[in-house]
């Protein structure tokens, strides 16, 4: 069958396998929130104090989260065959993962935009600075995907990838957390974002070229 | 490959055979070694002694001297290991791979230095061990990055398999770093002023250049040996059971 | 099936080694349309590993790989083989339908229709089962419903057996004989001993070089 | 230019020559311990060698 149809099968498939597996799929959303309840407890519960820590508290918590949810993205189809059948497929690997990836984002990093409103509750994060926070979890949550799918690929096939997983992983996402949380420390002052906006957006461009490649070779590498 | 004429593919190929490897590198080291001491000698003595204290900074900025020629190493190296990758993916040249890993510790190594000397010089000038500079930070996501690879090489037990790991990081990484740099930069200047940066340009005259420059070029050499020695050994567990090994452990040592 | 298959596969030299261990070298073998080949040797002897160099999941060290007459990278032989490995790569979460027609919708239709198939591997009316519901040897007779399905003439089948009492085993011997018939070729590693015409079936022995 | 003063940088003593002496530790260390690997390892080889082909 054509490619097109084979990416929406992956596609289709991975989302019925999330909403059968759906108990296991929030996990990384309850983690974000927890995350986020954390941080008021440890440094205290001056209004002040958490709106100016509010944009990269939500930031770091949805890295975290992100790490968090990655194992899920090639663990299963690792430990029952369903990756082999995916390399033997003779559709090009690296676009049958994008497939993988999008579902991957639509079942983590979307849920994303919808606790987001709640943190902002939490934070005291300035009503006006919702539409960047959103707009920012738009354009980076996909980034962490794309770019966690390196990681996990070279790590799937190790016993205890966790640890070094999050080693590869999390300097790879500094940008990202850098321009997202500076875009919403500076929407809740008022201040224009428009240039850390085009930055993440040209960084997922980047990012939706150049990921697919490294993921497949380290698949393959990993299914060796 | 074809694009490469005959004679120079085939240099390399001989060149890049380990046991052909393994004996031009004990050639080179001695010369290496002699080079190195060549470069070593007049630039600490040039730094240390010749060059006048900075008006400023007084004695403590003859830490420039390591620590710029470490932190440049620090990124040379992560480079150089990125192209290793390229090449042990693309023609899968064993010796690649095996450069690629025996680079990562000295790697490590250097980046290491650039950031405890780093904290060493910022004391004096700024009164704490760490500020959030952006060449420290930078430097900082580099040591991760170096670890990665080192740990993700220890994990993966088939070594054919580790090694191919180890090249695809690196090049994923070599492309992010002018990202990763490039983002520190512009945060640090969004949140801290320009001001507190005084390491990245001292008031540079002639005579604390050169043995700037001499430090600089002694580092690469340290690197070159350093290299050829732990590439020695990589080649040699990578290949215990070979016929280059058994005649040479049978050659009187 | 096709004309240009008619050399079928060949293999010459090729050797694998994992860490500082030969596990087989100088393997020859070519399988021509209508055989079966049978790979034989004791745990540890490189079975799976030839096949899985077959699959183009490990490199070999050294060696030639050939499918109707090419190198297989510039051949079609990803879209004309199909693997059933130890892990038989079924969605214990999906049905036994969702389960195929994913498998079908990475590859190109074959000579039967699902309802065709899980009839021949005696699955008919499981359609809409949970595959975590099924047997371990109606899971494996699942997996090899897929081939039935997907364009395939080279079936790599590694210890297809497995969790199958003796109805499934006969039940795989005449899929894998009514296979080769068509033209088929069939590649599998196996404990148990084949019941198929002699003329068809090729043996090798591997036996592991220490 | 006087010994003393060439030790006490200026007041800086401690950070410079801690700097160089780390710095030497790092680079000894990565220079020497692929030898003494690589050393141990020949001698278990050949070791081996010597078992096998008596």
């Amino acid at each position: 069958m054509s490619l097109t149809q084979a990416v929406w099968a992956i596609i289709r498939r991975d989302l019925l396998l999330a909403f059968r597996r759906r108990a296991e799929m929030a996990n990384p959303l309850l983690f974000f929130v927890m995350v986020v309840t954390l941080f008021p407890l440890a440094v205290g519960a001056q209004a002040n104090l958490l709106q100016a820590m509010a944009p990269g508290v939500i930031w770091v918590s949805a890295l975290l989260a992100a790490l968090l949810s990655l194992d899920g993205l090639f663990r299963s189809d690792f430990e029952d065959g369903s990756l082999e059948q995916l390399l033997l497929s003779p559709h090009p690997l690296s676009v049958l993962i994008l497939g993988k990836i999008f579902s991957h984002w639509l079942v983590t990093g979307l849920p994303l935009l919808l606790v987001a409103p709640l943190l902002a509750l939490f934070l005291g994060l300035p009503e006006k600075a919702m539409p960047t926070l959103w707009l920012t979890l738009i354009l980076a949550t996909p980034m962490l995907s794309l770019i966690g799918a390196i990681g996990v690929a070279l790590t799937v096939g190790l016993r205890r990838g966790g640890m070094i997983l999050s080693l590869l992983v999390l300097p790879l996402y500094i940008p990202v957390l850098i321009f997202a949380s500076s875009a919403v420390d500076r929407a809740t002052s008022g201040l224009p974002v428009t240039a850390q906006i085009n930055i993440l957006m040209a960084m997922l461009l980047l990012a939706l070229v150049l990921t697919p490649l490294p993921t497949a070779a380290a698949l393959k590498m990993s299914v060796n | 490959m074809s694009i490469i004429p005959a004679p120079i593919s085939r240099f390399f190929h001989k060149t890049a055979s380990p046991p052909h490897f393994y004996a031009l590198a004990d050639k080179l080291i001695p010369w290496l070694t002699v080079l190195f001491l060549l470069l070593l000698i007049p630039g600490l003595y040039g730094g240390l002694v010749m060059a006048p204290a900075d008006y400023q900074q007084g004695d403590s900025y003859r830490i420039i001297y390591i620590h710029v020629p470490a932190a440049w190493m620090s990124l040379f190296i992560y480079v150089l290991m990125a192209i290793m990758g390229g090449i042990a993916l693309v023609w899968r040249i064993k010796l690649a791979e095996v450069m690629l890993i025996s680079s990562a510790p000295i790697g490590a190594g250097f980046t290491f230095i650039a950031l405890v000397t780093g904290s060493l010089w910022g004391k004096p000038m700024w009164g704490t061990w760490w500020v959030w500079d952006a060449r420290l930070t930078s430097e900082l996501i580099l040591l991760f990055l170096y670890l990665g690879v080192t740990s993700l090489y220890g994990a993966i037990e088939d070594k054919r398999d580790a090694a191919r790991a180890v090249s695809i990081l690196a090049l994923v990484g070599v492309v992010n770093i002018p990202i990763i740099h490039y983002s520190v930069e512009w945060w640090n200047t969004l949140h801290q002023g320009p001001t507190v940066s005084k390491m990245d340009k001292p008031s540079i005259h002639i005579s604390m250049l050169i043995p700037l420059l001499l430090m600089a070029v002694a580092f690469k050499v340290y690197y070159a040996i350093a290299v050829l020695q732990a590439a020695k050994l990589q080649l040699l567990k990578r290949e215990a059971s070979a016929q280059w090994v058994k005649s040479l452990l049978e050659k009187p040592q | 099936m096709e004309e240009a298959i008619q050399s079928g596969l060949e293999i010459t030299d090729l050797s694998c080694s994992r860490d500082d261990r030969t596990l087989f070298s100088g393997l020859s073998f070519t399988v021509h349309p209508g055989q079966v080949l049978l790979l034989e040797g004791s745990n540890g002897s490189g079975k799976t590993t030839v096949l899985r160099t077959l699959c183009g999941f490990r490199e070999a060290d050294a060696g030639e790989i050939r499918w109707a007459g090419q190198s297989i990278k510039e051949s079609s032989f990803f879209a004309d083989m199909a693997y059933v490995g130890h892990a038989d790569g079924i969605k214990k979460e999906l049905t036994v339908l969702e389960n195929l027609r994913f498998g079908l919708a990475l590859s190109r239709p074959g000579h039967y229709s699902i309802e065709q198939a899980l009839k021949k591997v005696q699955l008919a009316g499981y359609d809409d089962n949970l595959v975590q519901t099924l047997s371990a040897g109606q899971k494996r007779r699942l997996s090899l419903a897929r081939l039935l399905i997907i364009h395939s003439i080279l079936w790599i089948l590694d210890e297809p057996f497995t969790s199958l009492d003796k109805q499934g085993i006969e039940l795989i011997e005449t899929l894998i004989d009514a296979h080769v018939n068509q033209g088929g070729m069939v590649i599998l590693t196996s404990h148990h001993d084949l019941s198929l015409p002699y003329t068809r079936l090729q043996r090798i022995h591997l036996n592991s070089c220490h | 230019m006087s010994l003393e003063n060439f030790f006490a940088m200026g007041g800086y003593a401690f950070y410079v020559w801690t700097s160089y002496g780390l710095t030497l530790v790092v680079l000894v260390f990565n220079l020497l311990s692929p030898v003494v690997q690589r050393k141990q390892l020949l001698r278990q080889l050949a070791l081996k060698q010597k078992r096998e082909q008596p």
